[in-house]
């Protein structure tokens, strides 16, 4: 395993967006920093700014005004990058499929690299996400080498 | 400078990320320690660094890669004057032109976040600018040199005529750090009003230098506390790293707290400190100077 | 003098929901606020006309993940509004209890974030350390963290007794003994109360002028408290609102802080005289009429309002979240505050964003 | 050429050229003829410079005839100012200028002894002259651009250059005379013509504003000189002798003679504007920028400092030595923590130079060969950098039509050569290696050397103006330097002389801090060494050092070409990297500093700057400001009589 390789997989720093949801999903990523959980013995570190991250956590539907947000976001983040869809309403839309300024789930707007379902999903769910999240992390830094 | 200068010269520029960035590992272990929490490896920082490093490059515009340059270049200078046992006053007149660096590049580009950062980095530098230009007074008088050779040279420790001045430096080094009460313009986790103010900008390689740079700043600060006891040397390092392991402890049991109280501190405390010790060296001869 | 016009939000750090607040600052000092809604519009009570009656506690309770409980809870007292139902005794007494823990979860949540956006790492940490006993406790009685879907038409979905309820106590003394080791932290820590004390200042009589709710209006000294009105078990079980006088962050921090304890308190009161009996009666036929309930959810009153008619199908629903009614204190606190008080001020009113905007 | 030629011509060809140029009114004309004189001054003074250099101390003794010449000079331009004074209704003026013209000839009138020297020019004084007639020389050869433009914008018909040119070419006459003279007479002569020419050129656009700051200016500088006055004639009374020589070597220090001293001294602090008389020198920024340049940085007000420098001899190891470091420490610091506050070009940079003032009197004060020698070296290297601050301001006001620091956000992108010019103008002033900053370098270290019992609130002073002055000039430069992605590109108009002239400041600015070593060395130091210090700075290696510490020049000089230099030429962003800033989610497009906010309008960013008005505010600061300032100079005489 290359240095580079390794260092990817060691230190994946996250930005978070609520997009719609209704904060359930939100606390347990917030939950998954603290001693419990304690996501930083991987290197996991919560940046809040797109421009630091290399993965992106989205939870919540988007709806007609969030979704140019989330592209921004997106957009923002330096390359390679994942995003990791965490909750029932970020893959799907969930509860809210059927809520009138709900489009669905969040790859209606950005690609996304790992569905996390769980409503809300457990922080040992999402803390596998990341991991999983990880791997394909690094096969779109070593394709852009 | 002679042969083994250069050889000094450059295993210093060699070691001092090394070390640099193995405390910060340590840091980062022990905060989340003191947290509760187990917390990273010791060699994350560097995996945060190589990982930086090899992600693609993005910014507003050249200007505050430019900027960042200049940071790292400055303190890499700063660094090899302490080295190359140079006069302490200019090594701190580049270290506040490296500051300045930083704060140019973040107002470089016209994001208000940033911008708000640079003010407070000024800010910053406008507390603690005076504590460490009058702590290398202080050292000066008992030593009767500006230069790190000489301070290298000189017997007795100072820490025993200068204690309050170490205090002082103290309150510099924890903005210097940027740790709470501190932590104003930059704070070391973004959940902050500024979204980590100066570095909001800064993406990928060129926040990697600017990560590099502070592992450099780490140790020189570290270095010259360990002035303050330097025969033998072991002392002041052991010295420096309590201080450093003081700063972690005071960065976790308080809050952030505003930039005026910080110039306040920074004006009074450590400049009245300061001051006072050199009232107490001079006029009632503790210490006898040379 | 010069102006400093930016976004904060949607996606700030600080910040943990998406609101806009549009921020002019005169040097650090801000002047002008507009907060921008819209990002997390869902359209719940659009939605909710939509679905079965007896679905929309599922709904309802999404409408926030933090006060879920409240949020089913009151949904659920509605509908037995409407259609008469009377629930049993011991299922009151166990709504009581889910609802003070969610209380205690969602204020330590609060602190914790307060501590964080203050660059107070550790006692966030501790906070949510805490916290994760409580929710250690909801899991245990209710099978799920944070969405507990234990609450229903009719009274509740799982019994507290034996073995369980011994379980639970240890829990709660185990959350007693680490809450009292951060709570004096929280109250007396110096820089706390540096960054809090005299920011974010709401007087007394404006607080009432303009709706504000929960515990912003009780730290600006009244004694409002929707748990008065005696729903649930809370008549019997009997408490006195916590009031501070102080208007600020500060105030509205030790009202959290002190409702904490008094959550733990009623916790253990409502499990201790848990009565015995049902813990749920069937629900028959459809709701017809208007009903309106109101209940003190932890960041203030929750009121709904429903009419049915006759059909599955609710002809409409009305939710109004404390956030909603708070948002205007923002509007006079903010203006005149430092730019660093910005975090602070905005969390004293512990925003609910997912609520506010349904 | 002898040398007294050249004093000569150094000292009357300046009127002379004056007189013409009030008479020819064609500017294309005045252009070649001023451009010319230009470089004859220039000539002379390195060449003056050369001889003095070569020869050591020159002294002259002209005709007696002079005498009586200036004597009615001076009551000449007593009497005009009374006059002002009358016409103005101005009582203060008035009160000020009767005083003189009853004592002027009660002190001068008999007195009949031969007094010799009267021209005494030793190296301290040649490169004061050089320092006048260099960058004099260049700002009046850019003020012949900028007052063109300046006309053009105030519509000024007809013109009224030719007044301009007289006054402004005259007073570089009588700052030569002034660094010349040894005898007080003449002292008093020169220093009243300064003050002559001060107030015409700040008056010269007739405004409102400039007619009051012109006469607040006057009386500060006649209240100045009311006290040179009473200071001859203490001299006189006491010692017997107009002569400044005589006066600091008499050997005797007793408080006589240091009461003398410190009234010379307080003269010069009105002419160097230091607190309490902050007040005409920022008044005077309403002036064109080349009298800013010219006046008040560069040269006049460092006739205040030049007084102040030239008596330290008289006064070493004194009381009034250590009240008088302490004085200029203060004004050093609070000026410097003011001019945090201000946003007006003009204001901070006549803030920064009376902190500059203040730490060359502090200096002075400290008055050991360290200190004095750092006091010379920030003469030198501050009127470069300060004469190419205001220019530079000046010539941003003509384009951008604001002084205003926020109407200069971005300027790079829109005046890239005259910001690059400001930025090094700017790096000179406030970071190592330049010279300004090797003056502050070595003036902390002579005050760091325990010479009086307060030594270490003078230190203390310096560190934290020093703070101070980093952040308003970094601010400033911020401001200049900050880009948006769709700012336009540059919109110049490079008017050649005022360009020209601009370059070679900055050339000069940063060529001479690269010749720090060989500069200090071969004139700064035999400069002080000539007024009787022992030398301050010695050569170790290809480091300059002084007894405590060591400064290594090109090293240093490596590391900023390293750090700025080179990664401004090397640094380039391919068009796929380059991405909009942060904007929480919330950017419209990838070019426009425009967010999305309530209904989806489109908002604009402002990044206005920040002042922290709270803690900075002048005009809150300034009463406290002014009280210490007065007990300061209160004590400094209390000083002297105990």
């Amino acid at each position: 395993m290359g240095l580079i390789t390794k260092s990817r997989i060691k230190s994946p720093w996250i930005v978070h967006y609520s997009c719609g949801g209704c904060n359930g999903c939100d606390i347990e990523i917030l939950a998954c920093l603290t001693p419990l959980y304690d996501v930083e013995r991987f290197g996991i570190l919560n940046m809040g700014n797109p421009k630091h991250a290399d993965i992106l956590t989205v939870t919540g539907p988007v709806n007609h005004r969030n979704y140019r947000v989330l592209k921004n976001l997106y957009e923002q983040m330096p390359d390679p990058k994942v995003v990791l869809a965490i909750g029932a309403c970020a893959c799907t839309g969930g509860v809210f499929h059927n809520c009138y300024n709900v489009l669905g789930g969040i790859d209606k707007v950005i690609p996304v690299d790992v569905y996390i379902p769980g409503c809300a999903p457990r922080p040992e769910t999402i803390i596998d996400g990341v991991i999983m999240a990880l791997k394909k992390l690094n096969e779109k830094g070593s394709k852009a080498e | 400078m002679n042969g083994s200068d250069i050889l000094m010269a450059l295993a210093a520029l060699a070691l001092a990320p090394l070390i640099g960035g193995i405390l910060r590992g340590l840091d980062r272990i022990l905060t989340a320690r003191m947290q509760g929490r187990i917390g990273p490896p010791l060699w994350q920082p560097f995996y945060d660094f190589i990982k930086l490093c090899a992600k693609s490059k993005k910014a507003s515009h050249r200007g505050p890669v430019v900027w960042a340059w200049a940071y790292l270049v400055l303190t890499v200078t700063a660094w090899l004057l302490f080295v190359l046992r140079q006069d302490l006053l200019i090594l701190l007149f580049i270290l506040a032109f490296a500051g300045a660096s930083l704060a140019l590049g973040a107002f470089s580009v016209r994001s208000p976040y940033a911008h708000f950062g640079a003010y407070r980095e000024l800010l910053q530098m406008l507390a603690y600018e005076p504590i460490l230009l009058l702590a290398a007074v202080a050292i000066f008088l008992k030593t009767g040199s500006f230069m790190v050779g000489d301070v290298l040279g000189f017997e007795q420790p100072l820490l025993i005529s200068l204690p309050l001045t170490l205090v002082a430096v103290l309150i510099a080094l924890g903005i210097k750090m940027r740790k709470s009460p501190f932590d104003i313009a930059a704070s070391e986790h973004a959940h902050q009003e500024l979204v980590r103010g100066v570095y909001t900008e800064y993406s990928g390689p060129t926040l990697a230098l600017i990560e590099l740079t502070h592992w450099y700043e780490l140790v020189l600060v570290l270095g010259i506390i360990s002035l303050f006891w330097v025969i033998p040397l072991w002392v002041g390092i052991i010295i420096a790293l309590s201080c450093y392991f003081l700063e972690i402890l005071i960065d976790n049991i308080t809050a952030r707290l505003r930039w005026s109280w910080m110039l306040t501190v920074g004006w009074s405390l450590g400049v009245g400190l300061i001051l006072l010790n050199i009232v107490i060296v001079e006029f009632f001869g503790l210490g006898l100077r040379l | 003098m010069p102006r400093i016009t930016f976004p904060f939000g949607p996606q700030h750090p600080v910040l943990p929901e998406a609101i806009q607040l549009q921020l002019t600052c005169e040097d650090e000092k801000v002047v002008e606020v507009t907060p921008v809604i819209g990002y997390m519009h869902r359209g719940i009570e659009k939605a909710a006309e939509g679905n079965p009656f007896v679905n929309n506690v599922f709904l309802c309770e999404r409408v926030c993940g933090i006060c879920s409980f409240m949020h089913a809870l009151t949904y659920c007292q509605l509908i037995e509004g409407l259609m008469n139902i009377n629930v049993p005794p011991r299922a009151k007494y166990l709504r009581v209890f889910w609802s003070e823990l969610s209380r205690i979860h969602s204020h330590m949540l609060w602190i914790g974030l307060l501590a964080d956006a203050l660059g107070f790492e550790s006692l966030f940490m501790q906070c949510w350390r805490a916290r994760e006993v409580i929710l250690d406790v909801l899991e245990m009685t209710t099978g799920q963290r944070v969405i507990q879907s234990s609450c229903v038409i009719g009274g509740v979905r799982r019994n507290i007794d034996g073995e369980l309820a011994k379980t639970v106590f240890n829990l709660l003394d185990e959350f007693k003994k680490q809450w009292d080791a951060i709570s004096p932290v929280v109250q007396k820590d110096y820089t706390i109360r540096a960054r809090t004390e005299g920011k974010g200042i709401l007087p007394k009589e404006q607080a009432w002028e303009l709706g504000i709710v929960g515990p912003t209006l009780r730290a600006s000294g009244w004694a409002h408290d929707c748990r008065l009105l005696g729903y649930a078990a809370y008549g019997e079980l009997g408490f006195q609102p916590v009031v501070e006088e102080g208007c600020d962050s500060y105030a509205r921090t030790l009202v959290r802080v002190r409702e904490v304890d008094q959550s733990l308190e009623l916790a253990y009161k409502a499990l201790n005289n848990l009565p015995e009996g049902e813990i749920a009666v069937k629900v028959k036929g459809f709701p017809e009429g208007e009903a309106a309930v109101c209940v003190e959810q932890p960041r203030g009153e929750l009121f709904e309002y429903a009419r049915g008619n006759g059909t599955p199908h609710l002809e409409r629903l009305k939710i109004r979240t404390p956030t909603f009614a708070n948002i205007p204190a923002l509007l006079v606190m903010l203006p005149g505050s430092e730019l660093a008080d910005v975090p602070v001020i905005t969390l004293s009113i512990d925003p609910c964003i997912a609520c506010t905007e349904r | 050429m002898t040398a007294e030629t050249l004093v000569g011509v150094l000292v009357l060809l300046p009127f002379i050229v004056g007189g013409l140029s009030f008479l020819i009114r064609s500017e294309g004309l005045r252009k070649p003829f001023v451009i010319a004189f230009s470089l004859v001054m220039i000539i002379a003074s390195l060449w003056l410079f050369l001889e003095v250099y070569n020869y050591g101390t020159l002294v002259s003794n002209p005709s007696p005839v002079w005498e009586y010449l200036i004597f009615a000079v001076d009551c000449l331009l007593i009497g005009y100012f009374l006059y002002v004074g009358i016409t103005n209704k101005h009582y203060l003026i008035i009160l000020l200028a009767a005083f003189q013209s009853v004592s002027f000839p009660l002190i001068s009138l008999p007195f009949h002894k031969q007094v010799k020297p009267v021209l005494y020019i030793d190296l301290l004084s040649v490169i004061m002259c050089l320092v006048i007639s260099l960058i004099g020389s260049l700002i009046v050869v850019f003020a012949l651009d900028y007052m063109r433009n300046h006309e053009v914008h105030h519509r000024v018909n007809p013109s009224r250059q030719h007044i301009f040119f007289f006054f402004l070419i005259s007073f570089l006459g009588a700052m030569n005379g002034l660094v010349f003279a040894n005898s007080l007479f003449w002292l008093f002569l020169f220093w009243e013509i300064t003050t002559l020419c001060c107030y015409h050129l700040i008056r010269h656009d007739l405004t409102e504003e400039a007619l009051g700051a012109s006469l607040r200016a006057l009386w500060m500088n006649l209240a100045g000189a009311v006290a040179l006055i009473i200071g001859i004639g203490l001299s006189l009374h006491n010692f017997d002798t107009v002569v400044i020589q005589e006066l600091i070597s008499s050997g005797v220090v007793g408080p006589a003679l240091l009461l003398t001293l410190a009234l010379f001294c307080f003269t010069g602090f009105t002419k160097a504007a230091q607190v309490p008389w902050q007040g005409w020198l920022l008044g005077a920024m309403v002036a064109p920028t080349p009298v800013s340049a010219l006046l008040h940085s560069s040269t006049m007000v460092k006739a205040g400092v030049y007084l102040v420098l030239r008596l330290a001899p008289g006064f070493v190891e004194t009381q009034l030595s250590a009240a008088i470091a302490i004085f200029g420490a203060f004004v050093f610091m609070v000026t410097s923590v003011l001019a945090i506050g201000q946003s007006n070009a003009k204001r901070v940079l006549a803030y920064s130079t009376i902190a500059n003032l203040g730490l060359i009197i502090c200096c002075a004060g400290i008055n050991t060969g360290l200190a004095i020698a750092a006091a010379m070296v920030l003469i030198v290297f501050h009127a470069i950098s300060k004469g190419l601050l205001f220019l530079v301001v000046g010539t941003i006001e003509q384009q951008v039509g604001s002084r205003d620091i926020e109407d200069m956000e971005g300027l790079i992108t829109k005046l890239p050569v005259l910001s690059g010019i400001a930025l090094v103008g700017m790096i000179s002033m406030l970071f190592l290696p330049f010279g300004v900053v090797f003056g502050k370098w070595a003036g902390i270290q002579a005050a760091s050397e325990p010479v009086t019992t307060w030594f270490f609130l003078i230190v203390a002073m310096l560190v934290m103006g020093s703070a101070s002055t980093l952040v308003y000039y970094a601010k400033w430069m911020g401001r200049l330097i900050s880009c948006a992605p769709d700012s336009s590109g540059s919109s110049e108009v490079k008017a050649p002389l005022a360009y020209g002239t601009l370059m070679a400041l900055a050339v000069l600015a940063v060529g001479l801090s690269f010749l720090v070593v060989p500069l200090v060395v071969n004139v700064i130091d035999p400069a002080a060494v000539a007024v009787g210090y022992e030398e301050g700075f010695k050569v170790v290696g290809t480091a300059l050092a002084t007894p405590w510490g060591a400064f290594p020049v090109w090293p240093l000089f490596v590391a900023v070409v390293l750090a700025l230099v080179i990664p401004a030429l090397v640094v380039r962003l391919k068009p796929a990297e380059v991405s909009a800033v942060y904007m929480c989610g919330v950017n419209v497009d990838e070019r426009h500093l425009v967010f999305r906010s309530a209904v989806d309008g489109h908002v604009q960013v402002e990044t206005g700057g920040t002042y922290w008005t709270q803690w900075f505010d002048e005009l809150s600061l300034n009463k406290w400001i002014n009280a210490a300032g007065i007990v300061l100079l209160a004590v400094l005489f209390v000083g002297v009589v105990l």
